[in-house]
């Protein structure tokens, strides 16, 4: 049952980015992006990351996607270029390039290979992570810096995107 | 569960992929950072994926720290994005070759 | 006892250095002291030749050697060159004639320097090449080794040059000068290779010195072969110097200088330098037989050949330049033939004659204002008698006038070169027709230059003058010389002693076998020997023979230049060829100008513009060009679009994986 | 040893750049300053060569080894330091140097007038780096002097220059760099080697030494080094930067580049690539010596034909460094000496012809020999000048090139006979091509008008070829002072290159594999890297 | 239910006081600016300043002398990261200086933005070189690359500046999705994002080698790191993002960013995965001979000096490469020794590049700079100094630099590429030269002056100079300092 429910959310996965490629309105490939990042937040939950989930339900798709879709409502740019012929590119080299580079990840063990687990997701000690608070409690001690850092980080982003974005 | 993991991982690699094929083929700079984003989803699917199976919360606050990013990178990126526009009326990026050789 | 044998090379050097670093102020001051310090120096030069020699001479013959190092010349590990002076008879011999004669041109040149109008020829540079031309050769026949024998050796080819190019305003004189000193330069390529032979090879045995005693002393140490190869090289280096074929050519174009030059340089003392030298090195050719054949013949040819040249040629000094030529030829069959005294002997006598007769001509051109062709002169005789008299005597003296100086010794080579084992009566016929070509040519000048009607023009006329004192008087000591000076060397048939050959003995010693016991030269001695047990009748007769043969090319000459002047013309439409032949010297310059000087000239550029520009250096610059192309290609990998950096960035992401895929599985 | 007590060669090395310092207090951009600028670096650099004759007085001619030492640690850790020495090979070149260099200045007294301020600390960077060259017993501190060389040269061509300067310039700099950047790698090889063998870590040149290297590595090695010098030396088919850089460099430059930098190559052969590798040295010596002596004919000859007094004697460098080359390999005492002295001659004489062609061209804008002729007329002086220096160049005995060429000969005469036969017929040649020079420059009528009134030398002029001029007879004459002083370094360079060598042959015929040495050396190059790299890591420091 | 009890880690704030420092004097000058009286003013550039030498002093304070850790190791407190931390600082503080010249013709830089954006990135870089966490060290890198976006974009009325911000931009985000996709393997492989546990883990697992996730990992991770320091073919962005960015920011980037990338690629890659070494070196040697070939014969084609510069710093990164090739402790310090050099004489060179200026205009042609050697002696003396040293002549930093990493190239075996090296670093000269035969060989033509540089610019320069001079003379002190930096490191 979780198996077919991944399997599915995988592929419907699969099929959002690819219309996010193939869609020739950029405001729809905004939008399957969104989906995108909603079944990605449905597959943190299958992994039992309710946290994580809604975080990236509430950044991406809620902040992140909506502030492209914003911008591309300001620019005003509804109909993308011809890039996005969907089968017409296909056999672009472009793409045998990526595929090449798909089967070489596979072949050198991206998820075909044994891996080095310290625990695994049946483990019953590891089902109460997952929780905030273990997260927050690693953030607070040992994530400090990098959490710190964060927010100089954001700053930077805001400053600059200010600076860019404001008039003379 | 401990054999869906691979899934996790071949799905990551897989939206990888996809957003490695969009950047390198569609024109448009938003969707080009859209792809962008996509490649960073999948990479949080598989540190998600690694963080459960290795039991450790770094994978996780990496995920929030991703999304951080992303977030500060769609600032800067829209901003640029917006700079072009304003000044060629264009975010196709093929239409900016004024560096090269 | 010889310790200031350093003074002789050492008074010209002073002479040298005055007059070149001042000479410029001092003539501008007073003219005359310029020639009072050259002409005191050499004159003080000869003077202390002169004390050495009588000192020498009351010397016992065997004590008669002494070595003075001065002091070390060049030293480099076990090798060393002293800078050292040879007091022996050669030597002295040598010396004498050297300062003495030089001495003489010297004052000479007072005269005919005096009022030269050549404005670049300038007085002091005359002197200081004069003085330095002394130095040089003094210190070339008074080395006592051989390099310092090739430093003046090269030093009087230098001074040849400077001051065959003395009036370097004319191109010709110019490239006459170059063409000496080249010339000179191929010789001396062959003699430093023999130099350097002698040196690595007696190295090998461990004699790191070039000095003769030491070269001489081990040369039995070296092997035939090698000793033949050497005196040929050496041989070859004294062709140059001393003007023999197949080096000659520059001689006749070096009376370009001033004519003191060349009576001084190029008749009466460097030319004999090769003589000189190779009667220096008796013992090492009396080891090779085939050496000495080689020097006999080539001598020979070269009496000769320059003869049949002298024969057409109108310029007055050519006609003499060639009978140097001519004469040396003479000097060197007599070597060629093992009679190294009589060949000395003939270059005294020669150095006298010689140097008489381009004074004399000098005294001719400088009455002439400078004219040279024959053609244009004539009847001279009333209008300078000095000149005239003393010429005729040397004319005498050179063709072999019995009696004349020139008589003796030529008489002596003629004989060995009969009469010796390495002797024929091949080389003697050549050198019996070599001297009746040198009795007519050399009358057919006296009689051109003195005789008959003056061709000159009016202008010229006017100016005909005996020449000043200063010159005169050198003229008649030179004059009496030309008479007196082969009666030091009459030979025994003449009831003579030949004082010369004794005096020389020791040197040119294989009579005592001192230094020298090898069996090839011992042969030699007994050829020698036996030389002089050919009877008396046959030299005599061969003196008639001889004699015979002058008087009829006198005559010839009379018959064609006195009383019937118009055979020269009627003979040269006869054989026209022959004549051309003659007249332009064989064609023997325009044979090396294209057979060696062109296409070596052609090759050079070749290597030049095609071999040097355009491969070697064309392969460097294409070597930067090509990595510019490839700069210039590459750049274009960077296309600006961004997108395709993208594709760029997957694609060496793919080759990487793809690569640990192929470490990985393959 | 140091028998002064005193830093003496440190003080020369650097004296040059403290008159840099003094330069760069005067304001340059002021015409009236261009004087006391001159004055204040010719006296600097005149100092210079009074501080420097202190080397040959207080000399040792008796010891072998290195006098003067100065030896202080200068990177620890990589076993780099500053090690300077002077020994007979070195000595004169030294000396040499300082003394060209205040000639130089005065040289371009009036010839450069454009930005004199650059160009006297160019000329003083210049001193420096030539100095510290010549006596860097150190490899790296040798290889910075003689990187730095280039520098100052290449802005004296490029700025002074004619008008193909910057080609040639550019050139110059990449064609010498080239080779120098080979030669540095091996430095490096050569250290490591030394360290994984010895576990010392040291660049310097006395200990390396005595390093075994086996066979197949020194070929490398000595490739590298062989190329670097073949460069600047330069050797026949690594020539053709030379003609350009002389013919467009200024006077000075010609005459610094001729006299002392092309000494670099010749002395780098003797100092570095030739002790260091013996047996390699050993074998190439028969490609050395027949590009040597092809470079004697084949210099010779093109310079024969060259319309250009300057690159006439470019390419007379050429022929004359052929015979510095041969005679250092005769590898005998004679050649290597005479290899030297002729070294110190040719920097002498053709640093003369150089300057002396500058003089002409300054007076008259052109050094083509087509526009001259009978210039002895008009400059009696220079004339006399320029025939002692030709007379020199050609080796007329009495003079000093006569005593190098010699010498030389006589030692390639004891190894090779034959080659030294080739050898000699360069005395033909170049008596051909100098006096075919000077025939058409001074001789003959004055018949350009521009020609007529061209002003003789003048004091200053006179006065920086006299002191060339006397040298040139003094080391002519009494060759002795000047090579004494070397035997002692030059006999031990001799024995202990036959030593090594036989050694090595040793070796060689033991193993029996010389002509593996390139499957070898491949080998070697490969084989570390599958070696524990850590081994050399964590040395103490 | 447990209850939330935070344990504080061992917060020594040694190894964040310049970052605070930094970011506090950042923010302060975003404040400042918008209370800013006069337009024209350098107050900002100036109290910016202050605060970067605050920070370096601050630095120098605590200079470490042991290895060690801090933020539950999260940041190092070594001497590596206290190298690169005084690499990145003298960066920042030179391109301050040169920036208060700058703004004269782009009044635009004159503003709080600027220059707190140059602060946050150089916080960036400090933090990449000390990060002992993966997930700091994205951070870390992600405040670097975001203020650099912007500043690269910061002539806004410039389509050249925007087009690289954009081309910086999409690819560095492209190449950070690589990047941390290497990261998520490695975690994925040794369950840790913690470098020294990283290392740990792999040492104490041997088997793990044959992980392919690590493998695959580390490929990714190159890749990104790759991208940083523009190794080939990852180079792509350098010349365009070179060219169109700020002169000034130019030379951050070609020295920071470079400093901070290689730092992180040795802190991840060197130190962690060394045991993975025998597979990576032969890509890494193929890249490093790519990467100096290509960027030194793209750069002989080159007429913008901005252009040709960043073919350089590409050149470059290939010499620093093959100390990581060879990857031995003294390799790595030779890198430091030469990222330290690098800096000196690529913020020189760009630093005399932005000397040339016009109202809202540079001249970045070669061509503009003829005949200034002379007309501006000071500057033609530093640009040829940093021009030999960029091309490797002694006595230079660039030499001593090139000296270090082909001694430990050759050490560990590598010849061949030490080979190539040279011979690219032959190559190299005659572009470099380009610019002293320029300057000094041909005539100006008076088109292009130069104002009065400001004071605090010249210091900078003559601070480059002196920097470039000193290694390349007195080596050994910087020398033994990166060698000490080396050796702590953990």
């Amino acid at each position: 049952m979780e198996q077919a429910l991944i399997l599915i959310c995988s592929i419907i996965a699969i099929g959002t980015a690819v219309m996010v490629i193939f869609s020739r309105n950029t405001v729809h490939s905004a939008m399957w992006m969104v989906g995108n990042c909603f079944i990605i937040a449905v597959l943190f939950l299958l992994l039992k990351f309710q946290f994580i989930a809604i975080l990236q339900v509430i950044v991406y798709a809620g902040a992140i996607m909506m502030f492209i879709i914003y911008a591309i409502m300001m620019l005003n740019l509804r109909v993308s270029d011809d890039s996005a012929e969907p089968l017409k590119n296909l056999l672009n080299g472009r793409y045998l390039l990526v595929a090449l580079l798909l089967i070489g990840l596979f072949i050198i063990g991206v998820g075909f290979g044994p891996m080095a687990l310290k625990g695994s997701m049946t483990d019953p000690a590891m089902v109460k992570f997952g929780e905030v608070e273990l997260l927050a409690n690693y953030i607070f001690s040992e994530g400090l810096l990098p959490f710190e850092l964060v927010s100089i980080l954001l700053t930077a982003s805001i400053v600059g995107a200010v600076y860019l974005a404001k008039k003379n | 569960m401990a054999e869906y993991q691979n899934i996790y991982l071949i799905l990551s690699a897989i939206l990888f992929t996809i957003g490695c094929g969009g950047v390198i083929t569609r024109k448009n700079a938003i969707v080009v950072f859209l792809c962008i984003e996509i490649m960073l989803g999948a990479v949080n699917l598989a540190f998600i994926t690694f963080s459960r199976a290795n039991s450790s919360p770094e994978g996780i606050f990496m995920v929030m720290c991703v999304m951080a990013v992303a977030a500060a990178e769609a600032a800067v990126g829209l901003a640029i994005f917006v700079l072009l526009y304003r000044k060629t009326g264009s975010i196709n990026i093929d239409k900016f070759n004024l560096l090269k050789w | 006892m010889f310790d200031y044998v350093w003074l002789i090379p050492t008074l010209p050097l002073i002479g040298v250095l005055v007059n070149g670093l001042f000479g410029r102020r001092i003539e501008k001051a007073n003219k005359s002291i310029i020639h009072w310090i050259a002409c005191g120096s050499v004159g003080l030069a000869f003077f202390v030749t002169l004390i050495i020699f009588v000192q020498m001479l009351r010397l016992e013959p065997d004590k008669r050697f002494y070595d003075y190092i001065w002091f070390t010349w060049m030293e480099s590990g076990e090798f060393t060159v002293p800078m050292g002076f040879q007091i022996d008879p050669i030597s002295m011999f040598m010396c004498m004639f050297v300062t003495g004669v030089g001495f003489l041109i010297h004052i000479y040149s007072i005269g005919y320097m005096w009022h030269d109008e050549h404005d670049e020829g300038t007085y002091f540079r005359y002197f200081t090449y004069l003085n330095l031309f002394m130095l040089c050769m003094i210190t070339l026949v008074l080395a006592d080794n051989f390099l310092l024998m090739f430093l003046g050796w090269e030093g009087v080819g230098l001074c040849s040059y400077l001051l065959i190019a003395f009036w370097f305003s004319t191109k010709e004189f110019a490239i006459a000068g170059k063409k000496a000193f080249i010339t000179n330069r191929i010789g001396d390529f062959f003699f430093a290779i023999g130099m350097l032979l002698l040196i690595v090879n007696l190295g090998k045995h461990g004699i790191w010195s070039i000095k003769y005693a030491d070269v001489f002393a081990h040369v039995s140490l070296l092997s035939p072969d090698l000793i033949t190869l050497i005196c040929i090289l050496f041989f070859l280096g004294c062709t140059a110097k001393s003007a023999q074929i197949p080096l000659y050519v520059w001689l006749p174009d070096a009376m370009a200088g001033p004519t003191p030059v060349s009576a001084l340089i190029h008749a009466a003392t460097m030319v004999t330098a090769g003589v000189y030298f190779v009667a220096r090195c008796n013992i090492l050719y009396t080891m090779s037989p085939l050496a000495m054949q080689i020097v006999a013949i080539v001598g020979g040819m070269t009496a000769f050949f320059a003869a049949t040249i002298a024969l057409t040629h109108n310029d007055i000094k050519k006609v003499l330049a060639y009978s140097t030529v001519s004469q040396l030829g003479y000097m060197f069959m007599g070597l060629g033939v093992g009679a190294f005294a009589a060949g000395l002997f003939h270059v005294l006598t020669h150095s006298f004659f010689k140097a008489l007769l381009f004074m004399c001509s000098g005294c001719v051109i400088h009455a002439m204002s400078g004219e040279q062709d024959m053609r244009y002169m004539g009847g001279l005789r009333k209008k300078m008698p000095i000149t005239f008299a003393t010429m005729v005597i040397a004319t005498l003296a050179i063709i072999g006038f019995p009696g004349f100086s020139g008589f003796f010794s030529k008489d002596e080579i003629l004989w060995m070169a009969f009469s010796s084992p390495s002797g024929n009566f091949m080389l003697w016929l050549i050198g019996v027709l070599a001297a009746a070509m040198t009795a007519f040519y050399m009358f057919r000048l006296i009689f051109m230059t003195f005789f008959n009607e003056c061709r000159a023009s009016e202008e010229v006329k006017k100016h005909i003058h005996e020449a000043p004192k200063s010159m005169t008087v050198p003229l008649i000591i030179l004059a009496f010389l030309s008479v007196v000076g082969g009666y030091i060397g009459i030979p025994k048939a003449l009831g003579g002693s030949n004082l010369v050959e004794h005096f020389l003995e020791p040197v040119i010693g294989f009579g005592k076998g001192k230094l020298f016991q090898d069996a090839t030269g011992t042969a030699i001695m007994h050829g020698a020997e036996t030389a002089g047990h050919h009877s008396h009748t046959m030299e005599y007769l061969l003196m008639i023979i001889t004699t015979l043969i002058v008087f009829g090319g006198i005559f010839t000459a009379y018959m064609m230049y006195m009383k019937n002047r118009s055979i020269p013309e009627k003979l040269a439409q006869k054989v026209p060829l022959l004549y051309r032949l003659m007249l332009n010297k064989w064609y023997i310059d325009e044979l090396y100008e294209w057979n060696v000087i062109k296409p070596l000239h052609t090759f050079s550029i070749f290597l030049w513009k095609i071999t040097d520009t355009m491969i070697i250096d064309g392969l460097v610059n294409k070597t930067a060009q090509f990595f510019m192309w490839c700069g210039s290609m590459l750049r274009h990998i960077q296309t600006g679009y961004v997108q395709r950096y993208a594709v760029t960035f997957v694609a060496g992401t793919v080759a990487i994986v793809m690569y640990y895929v192929f470490l990985l599985y393959i | 040893m140091n028998q002064l007590n005193f830093p003496i060669i440190s003080f020369t090395i650097f004296f040059p750049l403290a008159g840099v310092l003094l330069l760069l207090f005067i304001r340059g951009d002021k015409e009236k300053n261009y004087d006391l600028m001159r004055k204040a670096a010719f006296v600097i650099s005149l100092f210079e060569f009074a501080v420097s004759l202190a080397f040959p007085i207080y000399f040792n001619s008796e010891t072998p080894h290195m006098q003067f030492v100065e030896h202080v640690s200068w990177v620890k850790s990589m076993g780099l330091s500053y090690f300077v020495g002077i020994d007979g090979i070195s000595l004169w070149l030294v000396v040499l140097t300082t003394f060209l260099v205040p000639l130089c200045i005065l040289c371009s007294w009036t010839y450069i007038q454009k930005y004199v301020k650059a160009f006297l600390i160019s000329m003083l960077l210049l001193e420096t780096a030539m100095v510290g060259a010549f006596v860097s017993l150190d490899l790296v501190i040798f290889y910075i002097f003689w990187e730095l060389m280039l520098i100052p040269m290449f802005l004296l061509i490029g700025v002074w220059g004619g008008p193909r300067r910057i080609y040639s310039a550019v050139k110059f700099f990449l064609y010498t760099a080239a080779g120098s950047l080979l030669m540095f790698v091996a430095i490096i090889y050569l250290y490591y080697y030394n360290y994984k063998i010895t576990g010392i870590a040291t660049f310097n040149l006395l200990e390396l030494y005595n390093l075994h290297i086996p066979i197949s590595i020194q070929f490398w090695l000595c490739m590298a080094f062989f190329i670097a010098f073949a460069i600047k030396v330069p050797m026949f088919p690594f020539h053709t930067w030379l003609p350009d850089a002389h013919v467009e460099a200024p006077a000075a430059g010609s005459v610094i580049l001729a006299a002392v930098l092309l000494k670099m190559g010749t002395y780098g052969f003797l100092r570095f690539a030739m002790p260091l590798f013996p047996y390699a040295s050993h074998q190439f010596l028969p490609i050395i010596a027949v590009l040597a002596v092809v470079g004697i004919i084949y210099a010779a000859l093109v310079a024969w034909v060259q319309p250009d007094m300057k690159s006439l004697v470019a390419y007379s460098s050429v022929s004359h460094l052929g015979y510095v080359m041969i005679g250092l390999f005769a590898l005998n005492i004679q050649g290597v000496e005479g290899g030297i002295y002729q070294m110190m001659n040719h920097g002498l004489n053709t640093g003369a012809l150089f300057i002396l062609v500058g003089i002409i061209y300054e007076r008259r804008h052109s050094r083509m020999m087509e526009d001259f002729g009978g210039i002895a007329k008009v400059m009696p002086i220079f004339a006399t000048f320029l025939m002692i220096v030709t007379l020199a160049s050609v080796a007329v005995p009495g003079t000093n090139g006569f005593v190098g060429e010699f010498m030389i000969l006589v030692g390639v005469f004891k190894t090779y006979p034959l080659f030294g036969v080739f050898a000699v017929s360069g005395m033909i040649f170049g008596a051909t091509y100098m006096l075919w020079m000077y025939q058409r420059v001074m001789f003959g009528p004055v018949d350009k008008e521009e020609n007529k009134n061209i002003p003789d030398l003048n004091l200053r002029e006179i006065a920086m070829m006299v002191p060339i001029a006397v040298l040139i007879f003094v080391m002519g004459i009494f060759p002795g002072y000047f090579m004494r002083k070397m035997d002692a370094s030059v006999s031990l360079f001799i024995n202990r290159f036959n030593k090594d060598y036989q050694m090595y042959v040793q070796e060689a015929t033991g193993k029996n594999n010389t002509n593996l040495a390139i499957t070898n050396a491949a080998l070697i190059l490969s084989q570390d890297r599958s070696a524990n790299p850590d081994e050399i890591k964590d040395r103490p420091l | 239910m447990e209850t939330l009890d935070f344990i504080l880690p061992a917060m020594s704030m040694q190894a964040v006081w310049p970052q605070i420092i930094l970011v506090t004097t950042a923010l302060f000058v975003l404040l400042a600016d918008v209370f800013k009286r006069k337009e024209k003013t350098a107050s900002t550039g100036f109290i910016s300043l202050a605060g970067s030498i605050i920070a370096l002093g601050c630095l120098i304070m605590t200079w470490p002398t042991s290895g060690g850790s801090s933020f539950s190791g999260m940041a190092f407190t070594d001497g590596f990261s206290f190298f690169i931390t005084l690499t990145v600082l003298l960066i920042l503080i030179m391109t301050i200086m040169i920036s208060i010249n700058y703004q004269k013709f782009f009044s635009r830089i004159n503003c709080g933005e600027y220059y707190s954006l140059l602060m946050f990135a150089s916080c960036g870089m400090i933090l990449m070189a000390a990060a002992g966490n993966l997930i700091l060290l994205f951070v870390a890198l992600e405040t670097m690359s975001v203020s650099i976006y912007v500043l690269a974009a910061f002539h806004k009325d410039q389509l050249r500046s925007i087009e690289s911000a954009l081309k910086y931009f999409l690819l560095g985000a492209f190449a950070s999705g690589f990047l941390l996709y290497g990261f998520a393997l490695i975690y994925g492989a040794t369950g840790t994002l913690d470098i020294v546990k990283i290392g740990k883990f792999i040492s104490s697992h041997p088997h793990i080698l044959h992980s392919k996730l690590l493998i695959a990992g580390l490929v990714m991770m190159t890749v990104g790191f790759g991208f940083k320091v523009s190794m080939v073919p990852f180079h792509m962005w350098t010349p365009d993002v070179y060219e169109g960015a700020p002169t000034v920011i130019t030379g951050f980037m070609a020295t920071g960013v470079k400093a901070a990338a290689f730092a992180a690629l040795i802190r991840v890659i060197l130190v962690p995965l060394i045991s993975l070494k025998g597979d990576w070196t032969s890509i890494m040697w193929i890249a490093a001979l790519l990467t100096m070939t290509v960027g030194n014969v793209v750069a002989l084609a080159q007429e913008n000096v901005k252009r040709m510069l960043a073919y350089s710093s590409i050149a470059h990164a290939g010499y620093i490469l093959i100390g990581f090739v060879a990857g031995t402790g003294l390799a790595q310090a030779g890198m430091l020794f030469y990222l330290m050099a690098y800096a000196f004489m690529n913020i020189g060179a760009f630093g005399v590049v932005a000397l040339l200026g016009k109202e809202e205009g540079e001249y970045n042609k070669i061509s503009d700079f003829a005949g200034l050697g002379f007309k501006y002696p000071m500057m033609g003396v530093g640009m040829a100094i940093f021009m030999f040293s960029l091309a490797g002549i002694p006595p230079t930093g660039g030499f001593m630099g090139k000296f270090y990493i082909f001694t430990e190239g050759i050490k560990a075996g590598y010849v061949w590429l030490v080979i190539f090296a040279a011979i690219n670093s032959i190559i190299s000269i005659y572009y470099y030269l380009r610019v002293v035969v320029v300057m000094y060989f041909h005539s100006s033509e008076g088109l292009v002056t130069m104002p009065r540089p400001s004071r605090t610019t010249v210091l900078a320069l003559a601070i480059a100079c002196w920097g470039v001079i000193l290694m390349g003379i007195f080596p050994s002190y910087f020398w033994s300092l990166a060698t000490n930096c080396i050796f702590t490191l953990v």
